[in-house]
């Protein structure tokens, strides 16, 4: 059976261009890159290489492109690495109710080394209010901490205004870029960014490999001590294969940016309008405009998402929910949450995330078959429309609670 | 996480969905808070057996095969027999569930012993 | 020209076979191992296969297998996570004093953050003593982090009876095995070891993966927060591909253990003799008997180790040296200094690492050439037996510390 | 770090390697703990031109071939050209260095005064 891929936003397929550019690398140019001899140098050149296309891809200098082994890496190193490093300064830190659990997970174990968060809400599209992050900004704050586009709901965030409000305080700015890459311009000089975490697997590049943005004389300790490797600041040999491919994979993100991007909204719009006409009782969650090209996030009321996602699963569709079954966990998403969103409804959602290679019929297939879906779904429902379930209700009850 | 065939099987086909007609004790557990919640409907006969039973469930795929193949197992049954229906029966028959989701089979027993309570309270009056 | 690659203890490079392994998760097989779906679930299922070849290559269970994206993460991850997670009951910890930097940076960082670290010294085959650890270990030690085998000189630590002594005073056992992979048997259930670190790049797979081994019930922080992946213990989409390579590397090294170590160790010893008698004015550093099969490491008089590494390089040897000029930093190989050796000696050595395509026509070029090579670099050299240049003055005259 | 063409062509060639017969102006810097030591020997004549200069090096590629072309450059020269010679100039001349390695330069220009200062302390007495 054919399959229909739309969990971009989770991770690519590997880009055959990208595939082919880090091969060498695997079969041969095995050299470790801090040897001298030939082989080394060798090695040494391709990363050097690729850390230029990185560099170019967001207009920042090489000096600045440090590899790491993901995306959660690099997002662990910006917050401890400041926070530890500054932290005779104070030991506050912004950031926001909607980060990656990379970095809403490193923030809550900082807060139990001793330094204090504060978590910016977000309106019902998910946006930060720059008065809110005005307010909380403090004298001993140290870091701020705001991701350039959320992974769930596709929202961008105001990045160059927070850049400018934080920096005329001083204060370090970090942000989670690793879903912006490839779908949004990314320009250091234009942001007044310090850090930015990127991650190849998003970008048709191979998982297990990131990149911390370092803009240069921001002080801030290491994260994985060592060798003397990525200039002293990131130990370990370095995964030459796969920072060969981050690189082309940046430099084809680069290129083809816009066109990927134009591709992608027009797809994601047929799909948004298809959905909210031919299914009754859906909503759109995220920002109507600002959100990333290829998102596309719904709840669908009365029903779980991870049903949605077995159902979808079984006629071919790959998609992804925010309900806490596909997590492990029981609370549903974060995110949703934060929207104002009731649980109940969170549990059903759905996100489509396009691609490059999405075409119109995958996303006409997949409308038609989720009418179906959501109808069977439905009926099979103790809730609907006539008998609502009170969340509150139930909450208080308390019976079911993990 | 990885469901068995027999789960697939029961969430893609599913036994006993709907509201059985003349049903006679129903029970329900779960929120839609914690992503579940179950509806047993049993049509009970004089002799407390049960003679069909339904569900309606929202939840993830192994909650709709725990009703699925929960309901399956007690129709027939005496309603003390069907009571006695562990969650551990549920997940042997469903050949495993991941442990995540054990919860979900435990859901189905519980929503069961609603429905066989409601029936008591009901036959009382 | 045919290249003789004697740097396997740097890197190796990947096995065909491993590489025919991984290859299917970069070709396909790219679904993110968190997700429900069908390629999520084949992700997950390869990644699972991987966690048991290499646990079976170490005899430990698989929910004690832990992927890192390096053996220097693992390092680090064990050493920190142990110890913010421990420090109510202590802050002393007790390493050695020619770790890998992985770990010796690693203790450093923690001293700046109100740790204490005993390193041991070593004596002149890089063995330490069992008296002096016993006389380390005090009321507040929480872990002792001592490596299997050296990377530079290849002793071989006593880990089994180190084990036995810390087991009995409740300390937990961390041990860096990067080295013993493939080498030397390791098992865990023999072995009182908590915590081991490996890394897939040396025993002939990719780089950027390791693994760090964590018996059950240790009480550990994470280094990298976020995502539940690694059984929530390590956060970063899973490097599906380098993971699958991982658990063929481990299977293979652990099929093949005895007849490479033979192997290794036959050439191993051909190439000792054949430099020891054969050239004048060299030392074997490293202890003579308990050594890694496949390591060889000379001390040269009158001659620094860049310019041999240079001359091999030329005439197609790839080796290494604890030479300072090759690390860009000015001090010579921390471990040749712990040995004893002073530091105009240390400059002179020869790592020659053997691997497992290495054969005895390649020793015997080598031998051979390094004859010629001592010789002519020695004429060059303004320091000779008669004319010794006395370390201590120059030391004293401090002319030219950087 | 990657070495340019000369530097290495210096390292396997080098010139001037050894003690030239009539050296009358020694100098040595640098020390084996540091990983480097430069020998510089220079005749010179009554006109205080270095008529020739050798050396003997202890040290990595590039203070070999910092060595190497330094020498080079000064024979032929007067002592006070010679001395004015700079690390610098022999970078240059070498088509660069990696920057761990400009001390090598910085070596080569040193033992060159000490050879100059020791021919002037040789001629007063
Ligand atoms: C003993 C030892 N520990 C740790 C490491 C670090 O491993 P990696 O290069 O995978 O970070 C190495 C090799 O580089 C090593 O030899
Ligand atoms: C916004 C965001 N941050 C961080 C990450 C983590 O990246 P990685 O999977 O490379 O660790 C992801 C994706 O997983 C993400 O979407």
């Amino acid at each position: 059976m054919k399959r229909i891929y739309l969990d971009h936003a989770a991770t690519t397929p590997i880009d055959p261009i990208v595939l082919e550019a880090m091969l060498p690398s695997l079969t041969g140019n095995y050299g470790n890159p801090s040897s001298i001899y030939v082989e080394g140098r060798a090695a040494k050149k391709s990363i050097e290489a690729a850390r230029l296309q990185i560099a170019t891809a967001i207009n920042a200098d090489t000096r600045e492109i440090y590899f790491t082994g993901s995306g959660s890496e690099a997002d662990n190193w910006a917050i401890k690495g400041i926070a530890m490093k500054n932290q005779a300064k104070g030991k506050h830190i912004i950031s926001t109710t909607i980060e990656h659990h990379a970095v809403l997970h490193t923030c809550q174990y900082l807060e139990k080394q001793g330094f204090e968060v504060t978590y910016l809400p977000v309106d019902e599209n998910g946006l930060i209010s720059l008065d809110d992050l005005k307010k909380a900004i403090r004298k001993d704050t140290i870091l701020v901490s705001i991701m350039f586009a959320n992974n769930e709901i596709g929202t961008i965030e105001p990045i160059k205004a927070i850049g400018e409000i934080v920096k005329e305080k001083g204060i370090i700015f970090h942000t989670d870029a690793v879903q912006a890459l490839g779908n949004i311009p990314i320009d250091v000089k234009d942001l007044n960014v310090d850090l930015i975490s990127l991650s190849a697997h998003k970008i048709y590049g191979p998982k297990g490999i990131g990149v911390l943005y370092i803009r240069k004389g921001v002080p801030i300790d290491n994260l994985i001590h060592g060798g003397a490797q990525e200039r002293k600041k990131r130990a370990g040999t370095e995964n030459t294969a796969e920072i060969v491919a981050f690189g082309k994979a940046a430099e084809l993100a680069n290129q083809h940016l816009e066109e990927n991007a134009i591709h992608m909204k027009t797809l994601r719009d047929v799909l948004i309008k298809g959905v909210m006409e031919k299914i009754p009782q859906v909503r759109l969650n995220g920002h109507p405009q600002q959100r990333l090209p290829g998102n596309a996030n719904f709840c669908f009321d009365y029903i779980e998402g991870e049903s949605i996602l077995l159902s979808l699963d079984i006629i071919g569709v790959a998609g992804s929910s925010g309900s806490a079954c596909t997590s492990g966990s029981l609370d549903p998403s974060h995110v949703l949450l934060a929207i104002g969103l009731p649980a109940g409804v969170a549990h059903g959602s759905l996100r489509l995330s396009i691609g490059k290679s999405t075409t119109l019929e995958d996303i006409n297939y997949v409308v038609d078959n989720l009418v179906v879906i959501i109808e069977r779904l439905r009926k099979m429902s103790p809730i609907n429309a006539e008998c609502p379930i009170d969340d509150a209700v139930f909450e208080k009850a308390d019976h079911h609670k993990h | 996480m990885e469901y068995t065939d027999v789960v697939m099987e029961n969430f893609t086909c599913p036994k006993h969905v709907g509201e059985v007609e003349g049903a006679n004790g129903i029970g329900q557990v779960g929120s839609p808070a914690c992503g579940d919640i179950m509806k047993i409907f049993l049509k009970i006969n004089d002799d407390d057996i049960i003679e069909d039973a339904s569900f309606k469930t929202f939840g993830c795929g192994a909650a709709v095969a725990s009703s699925s193949m929960a309901t399956d197992m007690i129709i027939g049954k005496s309603i003390e027999e069907a009571a006695k229906l562990t969650n551990s029966d549920v997940v042997d028959a469903l050949g495993g569930l991941p442990d995540v989701k054990i919860h979900c089979s435990v859901l189905a027993a519980e929503a069961i012993q609603a429905a066989i309570e409601d029936y008591k309270k009901n036959k009382k009056k």
